[in-house]
């Protein structure tokens, strides 16, 4: 098991499935000649050829749609959005087509076709560039939504999304891409794509993240523990189908939960995960479900506003020690 | 609008003679022209029925009939083998039975019925046929394009030959995903032939008032791919078109674009009102009908006598009813099924938990 | 006061405005010669002339961007989608240039355009063309999004909404087009777009729904009146903002509350509601809040599915018994 | 990569003498040449600073340097008459100066001031000066030509007169909206001059990798207006190309397109390590930088001498420092305006209710 980067680990769960399955192939702006925008296709080019890893140009909606029509005939494109923002200009393709033609056919349609890339904010690129669309894609049946948070679930992952006979929107982040970890070489080293993991134990407040906001998370955990609060933390790593067992089974036992998203708030997951806990487990609760999201702004290119509008560690101590009704105090910037 | 029905006295649409002349039936066959004639009698026939049905309120939504079209479904279908691919828009019924649905497949599908072809959940404008090649039947406007890219793109790098025919309107050209769509194919020389079917609207939008160069085929030069117009009312001259770009994808695997001029018999849908078109227009078009033309040759050329028209007139007859008694008596669809086809693999039953 | 058709009072508002403003202009597919798809435009194209009142390719993202471009400039486009289901291939335009070009501008842009088209489930028209997706709008900041759900507020709100200056998205439905009631006929008849209503009072159960949905609650009520139950029922107009105060009063009145909706459950506006309701009226919640929704698969075609995962009185009247803790039969087909 | 800089010693990016000869300046008058060669110089030094201090982590975020392809901005844009309207992409800062930006407002932009053209919040790709009538700066490729149809509408039906100049890159074309676009604009008749900046590349694909038919003016035929390719790195073409465009769109609210051919001399924003040309291939770009070409002209011409060409240098210079002096002492945003600018009228305070 090798200590490797996060884009590496992608790297090579591409590079394995390319090598497992003449079906699959990579395609999307700048994945061959220029390794990838964010070099996770490094060197599958020269290793594979313009047929299996291909540039296109900048058609979104074409090369989605294209990945879509390759499915349909069995083929397992993997199509890089060079950051989900630009899904925006390909939405038809992805929840009309994507999500509905198996369904329109009567079954008659597989479509194993995985749409995989950056998602959400990474710094200072201003409000075209930082969207958070998980919310969209979770909202919509046919889709599986999954968001990798480690070197190693990226790969285990990313496998099985290519494997899976669905439609898969596969969510990683750029400001996770150097992020260093150990590393199954096995290449049947997979993981469900429906189940989320307990990344930390505790039995005082249950904290749900996925993508980079577990490692904040987890950062607040630290900070909690200081306080003598033992927080547990859960990556939920499947967005649709959501892993809605693992957190009853948290919550059962601490009673509290916080959701943290950089997505905005309204119609956000967390506003669904609060639903479903209110509802599956009310006897449960002792406090209300608590979220921290992105502020109902789109997203500012000044560093401290952008960082202000963020869910931060600090915001989601504060969470965590309200819905344990610990004392709070408030701050204008701290919220 | 009166249906043009009177020699059989059917009422099912059976065409009237053409008063244009024909172009040569370039080297088809007479066993392939009487196929081909009988296909697109199928078309009208099966066409005229959902019109009728429709108004009975056996079938709902929306239904966009192919009547006037049929031409360019069966003369660009007829030369495809069985390892090509069909994929069309929502005005689908005439492709789909040209690729070979069953009539009682179509028809059940219009009727919500187990035994439709996308049992009972495509409806109108989402047929299926995947075991057939034909890859739907798709609701929105130039939306299928990219996917016949990939479709292409399957065929090319699988390595099992063939072509994917593309269909979609006039009125498509100004969708974006079109225009992508060729750009791929040209740059990835993909063995797809898009066929733009202009019959002059876009519901009531005439081509012109849609696009500022209506001159379809010329737009497609901006992809670098063979162009052409064709009369798509004459058989001949839409087989023999298509038989070229068909070979020319299949064997280079280059890219083509055929616009093939034609006219709607019917409204854009059942709730059309047609004003946008003079009764004249519609009327003078009419007179053009394409299986006229057809039948005009075959008795010309004494491959079929009146009886012969006669018989399979009436075979094709049969043929619609049986579709629609089959559809009446099929199933409905258990209710259950709605939670079926929405994933191949979920981990645990679709229904909502509260 | 006269007694008119829904699409009646929509056309005109529509026809008041392009009379009182010359800023005024109407684009979208088939408005002018054609009258409209669904006939709402009527007459205007000979009354206002081609400029005023414009038929459009079928270029969504194209036409929905000149709208956002004349807006820039102070014009007040109304731009007719010809369903909100055609949106998907104009959503980069609207989520990212409508909802976002003020923030980054800093200010200095006003976007004065109105989205406008029936919006939701129809009848038999398939998957691809019923899409409820208003919570995919309303998850966004920068846009404001309100549901008419009567002729009289229909007038009311979309010259309000023409008259804004902010963007909005305006949600009708075909299957109310044809509904009539009586309509203002005062030109400066305007209602508040973020405000909702209380259509029918009642102290036990609060049933919130917007859009045709409203009509169903009300039978919904209608039921459980029969039954000795007195359901208060909302209709939201307002999906953002939402008019939270509304539903908070109501809920703080009856302690219980059933939301209504279209659209999926996961991500829903109902999700949101819920979501809102047990973390600022926590201690008046009775029960958990529960939702009926669109079931999570798309929309079949066949009639009986169709209707069997769509929202109907008799789930709502189930909803509203369950969080009566009244005795509910359980059926499998009336979920 | 040496910047050429040489001549003054500041290191701010005084261009190399072209090596080309010019074409003739077409009836330019001197002081609109002196004038036009300020703005790209005054573009080109405010470039080259940002890439300074870009290094220097004074600015986050992308940064698209607009270097080498000055005579676009300013050939096209030094026409136009305040009436008249500008937008672009992200690659922006030159079209925005060029326009009329101060430097100050652009490069505190870059440092998210409040005192920056879009209050700190826009950033490098989304700057705005709509009182100047630049129209901003937007980040999606493509998205923004539909938007200058809609000025154009405006300018159109408000009748104040006026033309839109819209910008975008080579990979645009390829990019749904843009056809949608440009079809509008013929199709309704606006005043709207598309420019085209072909570059050569989009990020590390070569113009001929990403579109089928790489002659981009061709691609404009589809839709009906007068198109033409003009040599983008010589301003006294540009300028005469332009002042055609923009006269036709302004008397007879006729759309163009003007293909620029060009070059950036800097990677495609501050990451691209720049694999995909060869050094000799910049180099050789380089000897045709538009600034030389000017210079050479103004010389030749005796339209300015070289203490003349010094004198504009220092005073550009100057500019470019005090724009950086400016930005550095300029105010944080205030926090609380993160909430500020969503909407014109909103009900209530837009901070999370929690
Ligand atoms: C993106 C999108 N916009 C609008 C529609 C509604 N619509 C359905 S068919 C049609 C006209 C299409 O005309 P054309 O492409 O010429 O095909 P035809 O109906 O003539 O076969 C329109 C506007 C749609 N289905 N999808
Ligand atoms: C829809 C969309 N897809 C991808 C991107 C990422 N991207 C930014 S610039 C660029 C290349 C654009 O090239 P070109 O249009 O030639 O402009 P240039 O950078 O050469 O000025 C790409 C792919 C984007 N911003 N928007
Ligand atoms: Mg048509
Ligand atoms: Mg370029």
């Amino acid at each position: 098991m090798a200590e490797i980067e996060f884009r590496k680990a992608l790297n090579m769960a591409i590079d394995e499935e390319l090598a497992r399955d003449p079906d699959v192939f990579v395609i999307g702006e700048e994945v061959a000649e220029y390794d990838g925008a964010y070099k996770v296709t490094r060197g599958l080019l020269a290793k594979y050829g313009a047929r299996r890893v291909v540039d296109a140009p900048i058609s979104e909606g074409g090369f989605c749609g294209l990945g879509i029509g390759a499915a349909m005939l069995g083929m397992r494109p993997v199509v890089e959005l060079m950051t989900f923002s630009f899904s925006l200009v390909a939405m038809d393709q992805i929840l009309n087509n994507a999500a509905k033609i198996r369904y329109m056919s009567g079954g008659q349609v597989r479509l194993p076709v995985t749409f995989r890339g950056p998602g959400g904010v990474v710094h200072q690129l201003g409000a075209t560039h930082s969207n958070a669309t998980e919310s969209i894609f979770a909202h919509t049946p046919g889709l599986k939504v999954v968001a990798c948070s480690t070197p190693e679930n990226a790969k285990g992952l990313l496998k099985s999304a290519i494997r899976d006979d669905d439609p898969v929107i596969f969510l990683e982040s750029e400001l996770l891409y150097a992020l260093k970890g150990e590393v199954p070489d096995d290449p049947e080293f997979l993981l469900p794509l429906h189940k989320g993991r307990v990344v930390r134990e505790g039995s005082d407040v249950t904290l749900v993240a996925w993508s980079k906001r577990v490692h904040q998370a987890m950062e607040a955990a630290d900070r909690l523990a200081a306080d003598g609060i033992r927080a547990e933390v859960l990556d939920l790593i499947s967005l649709r189908p959501l892993d809605q067992d693992l957190i009853l089974k948290s919550f059962r036992k601490t009673n509290r939960l916080v959701t943290v998203e950089e997505g905005w708030s309204f119609c956000g997951i967390g506003a669904s995960i609060a639903d479903i806990v209110q509802r599956q487990a009310f006897d449960f609760m002792d406090a209300p479900v608590e979220r921290v999201t992105l502020e109902e702004v789109p997203m500012p290119y000044n560093e401290a506003m952008e960082y202000h509008v963020q869910p931060s560690v600090e915001k989601i101590v504060k969470a965590a020690r309200r819905v344990l009704y610990r004392d709070v105090k408030e701050s204008t910037d701290g919220r | 609008m009166k249906t043009p029905s009177a020699k059989t006295g059917r009422g099912a649409g059976s065409p009237k003679r053409a008063q244009t002349g024909n172009s040569p039936a370039a080297g088809i066959d007479p066993q392939a022209l009487v196929r081909m004639y009988r296909q697109m009698l199928r078309i009208r026939k099966f066409e005229e029925r959902c019109y009728q049905v429709y108004l009975q309120r056996k079938i709902g939504g929306f239904c966009h009939i192919y009547s006037g079209q049929e031409a360019v479904a069966v003369g660009m279908i007829d030369p495809l083998g069985p390892e090509d691919y069909v994929i069309t828009a929502y005005r689908d019924h005439g492709q789909a039975i040209a690729r070979g649905m069953s009539m009682r497949a179509a028809m059940a599908e219009l009727y919500g019925k187990a035994t439709g072809c996308s049992r009972g959940k495509g409806g109108s404008m989402h047929f299926f046929d995947v075991p057939g090649h034909f890859m739907g039947g798709h609701g929105i406007v130039g939306a299928h394009i990219p996917l016949a890219c990939g479709i292409g793109w399957g065929i090319k790098h699988r390595g099992k030959g063939g072509v994917c025919l593309c269909f979609f309107g006039d009125g498509a050209m100004n969708q974006g995903a079109v225009h992508e769509g060729l750009n791929l194919a040209s740059l990835y020389k993909l063995p797809v032939v898009f066929v733009c079917e202009n019959n002059g609207y876009a519901m009531g939008t005439a081509v012109s008032r849609g696009a500022a160069e209506e001159h379809i085929y010329l737009r497609a030069n901006s992809y670098k791919m063979p162009t052409r117009r064709v009369e798509g009312n004459n058989l001949f001259e839409v087989y023999e078109a298509t038989q070229e770009a068909v070979r020319r994808a299949r064997e280079d695997h280059q890219p083509a674009f055929l616009e093939a001029v034609t006219y709607r018999f019917r409204g854009h849908s059942m709730s059309d009102p047609g004003s946008y078109r003079t009764r004249d227009e519609v009327e003078a078009h009419k007179s053009r009908d394409p299986i006229g033309q057809v039948v005009q040759h075959l008795e010309k050329n004494r491959i079929l006598d009146a009886a012969g028209i006669e018989r399979i007139e009436s075979e094709v007859d049969a043929e619609v009813e049986d579709a629609v008694k089959f559809s009446e008596d099929s199933p409905q669809p258990d209710l259950d099924s709605a939670y079926e086809d929405v994933y191949v693999n979920y981990p645990a039953d679709i229904r909502q938990r509260r």
